[in-house]
Parts: C-alpha cells; structure tokens; sequence
C-alpha cells in the first residue's frame, strides 16, 4: 500500500465496476444471477472481452518467428503481457513468467521438470494437507516414478496449518515444499512467510500454489522469495486455457525442459537439440497467444482498479458474510482459520451440501458444492462435501442477504 | 402395475404441481417411500458413485421378479432414486433390461435437473437394467 | 464427397466468405492485407469471436463439477464441442477426442504416455526427415530417456518419402511410427494410408501430426485407421490454446495418465489415486473452456462452408499460384511432390529468404520466411530457409498477383 | 570522426529519402562498403545467429583501437551491420563500450525493421560493445 492510499480510496465504487461485467447484469431462471462462485473461475470485464476482439479482428498472427507486420504485432503483445504480470508479481526478470495453461499445467511441469532433475530415491516431497487435487496427483506421480515419499503437512480442526508439525517434517530429505497459498475449499491463508523462510533456512525450495491468493491480495516475488508461484488466468478475470508459472531464474536455468516442440529449442538435428533461453525454453509449440494478451489486460484492469482495493472490499464483504451466515441456525463452517481469504465453506445441519446447492441455484444463487478437488481434506473432515461461497470484489451485501435468504428457504424444503 | 402404468401415475401426480419448488418437496417426498437396502448391503460393491451424493442399490431376485432396495445421502437423489425404484421394482428381469424410461422428461424433471444429477440417475437406470440381464442370464 | 456434390457446389463464394473475417479487411502500412501465412495460423471467423464472446457475457463457468446453471450450460457447450469434433473427424467415440493445448501438446502427450509404457531401451521410433520440430522433440526426449533409438525416413529430392527406405526401416522394433500428414514446409501430401497399413502389418501404432492436413481436406479416422491424430484449433479458423488429440480408445487406455490434477481423477487419497475414465483422465485441470467452444463454432463453420469445397478452391488456387510462381525468373520450389496442400515454398535466385519476405511485408504481403520449425529439412536442402506462402480458401488469385508483383518489385532492389 | 559524427552523419545521408523503398536500397548499397571478415574468422565463434540470418563478427585490436569486420548472408541485414560497423569501427575500448546509439531511431529504420531484425541488431550491438570491455580490461 502507498503512502497516499486513505481507507476512502480502498473503498471501490462496486455498482460502477459491476457494469464492467456483462455476465453481471444477466438473469437465470428469470432472476438476477448471483454470482458466488468466483474460486472455480471469475467473471470477465469488458477490456479483457475486448483484449481478445481486437487480437483477433486486428492483428491474429503467429508469435516470434515472423518478419512481417501481423506477425510483429502479435508478438509484442504477446511479450507485453509477460511483462505485465512480471510487473503485477514484481519478478526480477520477465523471462521468469512462463505462460503455461493454468495452475495444474504449471505445478506438473514443475513436479515433473524439477522432479526429474533433483527428486531420487528415498527423497521426500512436502505439502499440506489442504491442497487441491492439482497440488497433490503431480507430485504423486512424480514420487511414485522416483521412488520418493509425499509428506503431508497436517491441519488444525479449524483448517489451520499445523505448524509444529511442519517444523517436525521439515528435514533434510524434502527436496521441494509446494503448498497453498490460500486454500480453495476452506479459505485459510497460510503463513508462507514462514513455511519459505524456514525451508530456505535448510535450502529446500518452495512451491506456493497462488491459484485462490493472486486475484485477493497484492503479491511480490522477490519479497516472498518463493521459488516457485503457479496460478490461473481463468481465476483472475482472464480467459480460459493460460496461466503463470513463476520460477526463479535459477531453478528454471536448471531444469531440464517438460514439453518438446517449436519455439523451445535454439537448434534441432536429428542427432542433438540444444534449447532455447528462458522463457521459451518452457514454452513449446504455438502458445496461446490471445489468451496471454486477454490475461495481460486482466491485469491491467487489476491494477487500475488497485489491488489494495480490492483486498480491503473483499474482507469487507466477507466480513459481512461471515457474520450474516453465524446467524444461520445450525450451520457451521468447515475451515474457520484467523486469515481467510475468497471463499466461506458450510454446512447447514443435515443437509446434504448438493441438496442445498441445487435449491440455491434455483433461486439464482450460484454457489459449489462437493469436494472442491480436496477430497482428503474431506475425509479428515469426515463430510461429503460443503457448500462453497467464493467472492470477488464485484459482489454485494445485498447478494449476501439474497444467499442468506435462499439458505432459509430451501431449509424449509430440506429440514 | 407395469412400468409403464407406474410411470403414467407418477406423471398423473406431478401433474398437480406448477411451481418447481413443489416438485422438490413432493420429489423429497416420495424419498420417504423408498424400501432402504439393509445395512449389510450398503458396501462399495453396490455403491454407485455420482460425482456429489452416493447411492446404494441392491438387487432381490423372488419369483421372477427383481426386487430393489436403495438409499441415499442426499434427500433429492433419495426421492429421484424412489421414484425409479417404483417404476421398476418388482417387475421381471425382461421387462427391466428392456424398460423405456420416459417419466423423467414427461414430469419436466430434466430441465430442473442439474446435469450431475442426470448423469447420476442414468448410471442408476443403467445399473438397474444390468440387473435386469444378469437375472435374465441366470434363468436360463 | 456425397455423390450430389457437383462441381459448381464446389466452387466457394469466395467474395461473400471473406467479409466472415474482420481481419481481412484491414490494411497494413495504408495496403490491404494480403495474408499468406495461413501455415502459422488462420484468421477467424465471425462466428468463433460470437462463440468467445457470448460464452464470457451470458454464461461462463467452471465445468463439470457444478450444479448452478451457468456450470451446466458451460458443460454442455464444452462436450458439445467435443461431440462436434468426434464428428468431423469421424471418430467412433467421442471420448477418444483430447483437449490440448495443441499438436505440440498433443505429440508431448503421446510421446509421453505412450512412451513411458511401450518404449523401451533398444526400441525405436520412427518418424520423417520433414518432421516439425514438434514432432521430433518430443521423441527425442523420450528415446533419450529410454535408451530408445529416433530413425527417420529419408525423402528424395522433390520433398517426397522415400517410401522403399520407409519399408526397411519398419521392423519390429519400432515401437510407434509418427509422421507428418501433410508438410508445414513442403506442402507434401504424405501417403499415410500405406504407411498405416503398412505399420498395421507389424502391429505398429501410427499418430499422425495433422496440423497442416484438418483444415485442407476430409478426415476420417476411422477409414485412415491412424491411432492417434494430433491437430491445433488456431491453424484451423479456431482460437489460439486449444487443441486436439485424437487416440482410439484401446490405446488411450492402457496409456498412463500425462498430467495430474482437478477433474482427472476419480478418487484422491494421500495414499493412491484412482484416475477417470476417457477423455477426463488426459484432462488434468480447468480446461481451455471458451477455447474449445470456439473451436466447436470453427468447425460448424468449416462444415457449413463444406470441407470438400474447401479442397477443391484450395487446390484451384494453388495451381494458380504454382502455375505463376513458375513463371518467375531463376524461382526455384523446395518441395515439389506430385500430392500437395495448403503450401509453397520457394527460393529466388541467391536471395536470401529474409531479405525477400522483409520486402513482401512492406508491400503488405504476409509470408514466412524461415526454417518453419523444420531445421533438419533445412539442412537436407542445405538452404538457410525457404520463402512459403501458405493459402486459405479465403484467399483470391488476385491476392497472388499482388505476390508474383511483389515479388518482381523486391527483385529490383535486392539483385 | 568521432561514433555521434559517424551516426549524425548517416542520419544527413538518410534525410534525403522519403520511401521507405529509397532507404532499403541505400541500406544494401551501403552494405557493399562493409570491411568484410576474413575466411579464416568465418567460423561458428564468431557468429552472431539471429533467428533467421547469419552474422559474422570479428575485431581487430591496433594502436588502441578496435577495427571490426564482418559479413551476412542476407543482404539487408549486411548493410545494417555495415552502418553498425561504420559508427564504432576505429574508436577506442572506451568510447565503443559506452557508446550511445541514436542513428537507427533517427532514420526511422525502427519502424521498419521487423523486430526480429531489431533483436539482432541490438545482439550485434551487445557483442561490439562486450569486444569494447574486453579490451579494455586487457589494456590494463
Ligand atoms: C506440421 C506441424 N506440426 C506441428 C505444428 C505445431 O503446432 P502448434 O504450434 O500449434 O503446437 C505445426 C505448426 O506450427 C505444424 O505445421
Ligand atoms: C488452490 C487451487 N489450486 C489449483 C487449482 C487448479 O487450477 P486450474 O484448474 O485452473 O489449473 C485450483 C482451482 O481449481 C485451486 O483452487
């Protein structure tokens, strides 16, 4: 936060910003949508829909290999964008921002480029016990194939990382910590600070899977110091199919490539094929070239509306949220740690949380429901599932009355 | 009654009902009448698993006929699940493995139904007709 | 081609379908556009931006594992998508289509997958001397890891297989033959047909790398009988970032799963995971959503345009453009097959290929000079690339005229 | 001349075209006055590959000077290289690794060039000035 941001400047004019989302103003079944499902993927606003127009009405060519003009174009709104989100995560260097097709595509070629490099038998890889299923299956792979062992941090009856425990499994056979930074399903926020400084104490790596932090609160690199940072365009106001991965120059110098193909390599002959610098080397095949200069005006809109802002709105909201729900009888929530961020998970006495969701959507109310990709959070939990409302900084209170409302009535129905 | 003639009543019943929110609670409804499986019978083995809510079937061959328990953990799948038990249940192994099921569509249940839940409900039917050829194989 | 096809139905409105792309009405540097770099990508159609656009303003959201409205109907568009797909290519399931990101995605998937369980030391993969760096990369990296052996099929002067050459090389050993449908560079048409019966004999899976072949003439999977197929949206009028991989069923399923992740798997333990049936399990997080929508609207269109027409004006076109080309002084072809599609590339006199397209693009010609992904081709010709003009039925035989002209105008200042 | 003479220079030389024509063919002619490389320096250490044409760079160290000669492939890029060659052949380790390049954004060739072609200026450019440090440090 800059010296000059007031609380006043934090407070985001939420009915102007609406009108930037034409998904917004639309209704299901008849009704206002209301949208409370923004951790599977965020509304769009009307500079990224018009990012992909134009590249496509204007300028649609293939990257980095053309002389002519189109191709030009193209390929400096391509880097543009890079440079954009280096800027938006402060990385030292742009060839740090590798674009890849979201956060799973980013931890695989991690767990699997890094794994093949520094992950042997008997080694140990470490995560938590909240990861989503994309934070957990690369890694398994991974350690099944080298013969390593996965670690899991375990957690707190709040949703908390058991921090005490960490500090037991942190030894010197962890090759690679990857956890998340704020959890999907449950809406902790981690003490990364900590987890990166103390692996880095023992010169262990650390992954942070930012797929739910990233489009809540501001994030620098270099003052992380994370090794590694995956997250989704489709999360933060993009389009589908692009996403970061962040790596330290270092550690992506060192690795060998994930995927084959053009734009990756400096010299191909049958016999030997040297590679390309960063960030092509990561980078095969024709990229999604609309897809990163629609998520390079995401971040643009980002930033002019301020990510600071957004951050004090979103808590706001959730705060209101959060109190509205206590009120609930007989509901609880699944993860009630003190740092929460996006998204407020429940249950409402019996209720089986797919019932609820279903007569939510029928009054317009979009909420998930199910296992959020965590299934072994959900086993520790011992619970089908929950009810997930997820925020953006475009929601109201007066869509948080309309949920509270809805979870009234469909108790009449379900109790 | 045949399952067809099941099938006529329970449109004949929904028939009454304009507001969607009826329709749950009359779906939720008729979960109640549902002969639950006995609990020894409520093992993975009969579990079918739909992306959210789990349902368990078992199958009674008597006389000819086959003969369905189930249950749920959740109460709409629970009523979807009673509802097709009803068509089906008690009717012999032919006419289950054979069975159109025009019901579902007919009480313009689809268009409310998230397709989760569709896709849930086919793979019950699916697995019910299975019974129904299994049944038919070991008669002969 | 049905039997009422006649030849005036083959006959495109070329006119009429070019308004269908924004683009093509543009001017570059105050001239219009003339876009022959249609091998790199093509331009798209109005009804793929409708598709992008109206999937982010009326209903966008993550599929597959929700139960509000927008999730459905975003599932539903996304598998229709895959429906429509299955059935241009005449696929017998529809669960044999992949989401990629691409061919080169597509090509890393199978060389991956297929390779880590039936590649083995002393085996062999096979591919051509005109493979694109895509498809030798990634073979590369898998016989490396191996102790496999990469053996190319040499081609003669004209750009053609040597097909005798092909048949000694296909023994028992070669675990998979993957070769170019078509040439990105060359523009030869490869008999596929043979080499899959051929490779068939011996039991021998076949994937074809059609990205320079989907757009250009009917495909039918199941008539070619290829294993797997490999092609991108973006070089077939659909958007940038998705892509297909077409693998019959048997294949598919024996192979191990390529990335881990949400929504390719069916149950997630710390201890083991069980994967999801076809197509899901080669689908490891939030796929490209908008992107494979799009692509659906991509090839309703070239089906309504009807893709034997698409041929017969392409093929038309491009004997115009060779009959011309030919008539230029001390022009010379590289790659002179008698089976031919979508390319030319040429040479004229010593001038160097980037000094030619360099001028083409100041008179608003796009073309591509270089290796095109192809260096090993390169050195076989020993040339340090080619100048290619790749078509599209959009294209008209005044737009070559504006080449043979161009061409004759660079010719002037360079020689 | 001093490297801001040469480049004032070539800027007065390319005030006298309009089309962008008129400046391409000056930029070829102008390659034809290129110091041209030895064979026996024509090896893979001093290319400077570019994606899509080659360049071979050498320098000469005399009287505390650096003299460079070089060739390409293709004939624009040739005539690029000469221009480069012409502002900082003959001066001194210091003043070419300090040297500030204006000339290429004054003739309004940045406009022109492809970026690919400025991507390779600019590496040739590194390269002349890396030859600038180098013997400066061996002057030491
Ligand atoms: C023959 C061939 N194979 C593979 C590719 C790679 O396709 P993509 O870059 O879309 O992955 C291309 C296109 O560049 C191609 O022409
Ligand atoms: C914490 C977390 N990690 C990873 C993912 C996977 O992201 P994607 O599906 O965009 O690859 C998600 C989103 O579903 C997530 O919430």
């Amino acid at each position: 936060m800059t010296k000059t941001d007031t609380i006043a400047e934090l407070n985001l004019d939420v009915e102007r910003l609406r009108k930037d989302f034409p998904i917004l103003q639309t209704k299901v079944y008849g009704k206002p949508l209301v949208y409370f499902d923004n951790a599977a993927t965020t509304q769009k606003p009307l500079p990224v829909l018009q990012a992909l127009e134009q590249y496509y009405t204007i300028y649609n060519s293939n990257v980095h290999r053309g002389v002519h003009y189109l191709s030009q174009q193209a390929t400096e709104a391509y880097e543009a964008a890079r440079r954009k989100i280096a800027g938006f995560i402060h990385a030292a260097h742009e060839h740090e921002i590798i674009f890849t097709k979201g956060t799973t595509n980013s931890i695989n070629l991690v767990a699997y480029s890094f794994g093949r490099k520094f992950i042997g038998k008997g080694d140990e890889v470490l995560i938590s016990a909240m990861e989503h299923h994309s934070n957990i299956v690369p890694w398994q792979l991974i350690c099944e194939e080298k013969g390593a062992t996965l670690k899991v941090i375990p957690i707190n009856e709040k949703g908390a990382l058991k921090m005490d425990e960490f500090d037991k499994l942190l030894t010197e056979k962890v090759k690679i910590v990857a956890v998340t930074y704020v959890s999907n399903s449950l809406g902790t926020v981690n003490p990364v600070e900590e987890i990166i400084a103390k692996a880095h104490a023992l010169d262990i790596p650390v992954l942070l899977d930012a797929a739910q932090a990233i489009q809540h609160m501001p994030l620098n690199v270099q003052e992380l110091d994370a090794d590694f940072i995956a997250f989704s365009g489709h999360k933060m106001y993009g389009p589908t199919g692009i996403g970061i991965l962040y790596g330290k120059e270092k550690w992506l110098n060192a690795m060998p490539p994930f995927e084959g193909g053009g734009d990756m390599i400096k010299n191909v002959t049958f016999a030997k094929t040297t590679y390309n610098e960063l960030p092509f080397k990561f980078e095969a095949g024709t990229p999604d070239i609309s897809g990163a200069i629609a998520l390079g005006a995401a971040v643009d809109y980002i930033q002019q509306t301020g990510i600071h802002a957004i951050q004090h709105t979103e808590e706001e909201l959730i705060a209101y949220a959060y109190e509205r729900l206590s009120a609930v009888p007989s509901l609880r929530f699944i993860g009630d740690a003190a740092r929460r961020a996006g998204a407020i998970s429940f249950l409402v006495g019996n209720i089986h949380p797919f019932d609820l969701g279903e007569l939510l959507d029928k009054y317009s109310i979009a909420v998930r429901t199910g296992h959020h990709c965590t299934q072994p959070l959900m086993e520790i939990f011992n619970i089908p599932g929950t009810v997930r409302a997820s925020f953006s900084f475009y929601n109201t209170k007066a869509e948080v009355d309309e949920l509270i409302k809805g979870i009234e009535k469909a108790r009449r129905i379900l109790e | 009654m045949t399952i067809k003639e099941q099938q006529d009543a329970i449109i004949e019943e929904f028939s009454f009902f304009t507001e969607w929110a009826e329709k749950y609670e009359y779906i939720i409804q008729l979960g109640k009448d549902l002969p639950l499986i006995d609990d020894i019978y409520k093992k993975d083995e009969n579990l079918i698993k739909g992306c959210q809510s789990k349902v368990w079937l078992h199958a009674d061959y008597k006389d000819g006929k086959i003969y369905f328990t189930a249950d749920s953990d959740a109460l709409i799948t629970k009523g979807l699940v009673s509802m097709v038990v009803r068509v089906l249940s008690g009717q012999s192994p032919e006419n289950i493995a054979g069975a159109e099921i025009y019901f579902i569509d007919a009480i313009g249940l689809k268009s409310h139904l998230s397709m989760t839940r569709s896709n849930g409900l086919l793979s019950m039917l699916k697995q019910m007709k299975m019974y129904g050829l299994a049944f038919q194989v070991k008669e002969k």
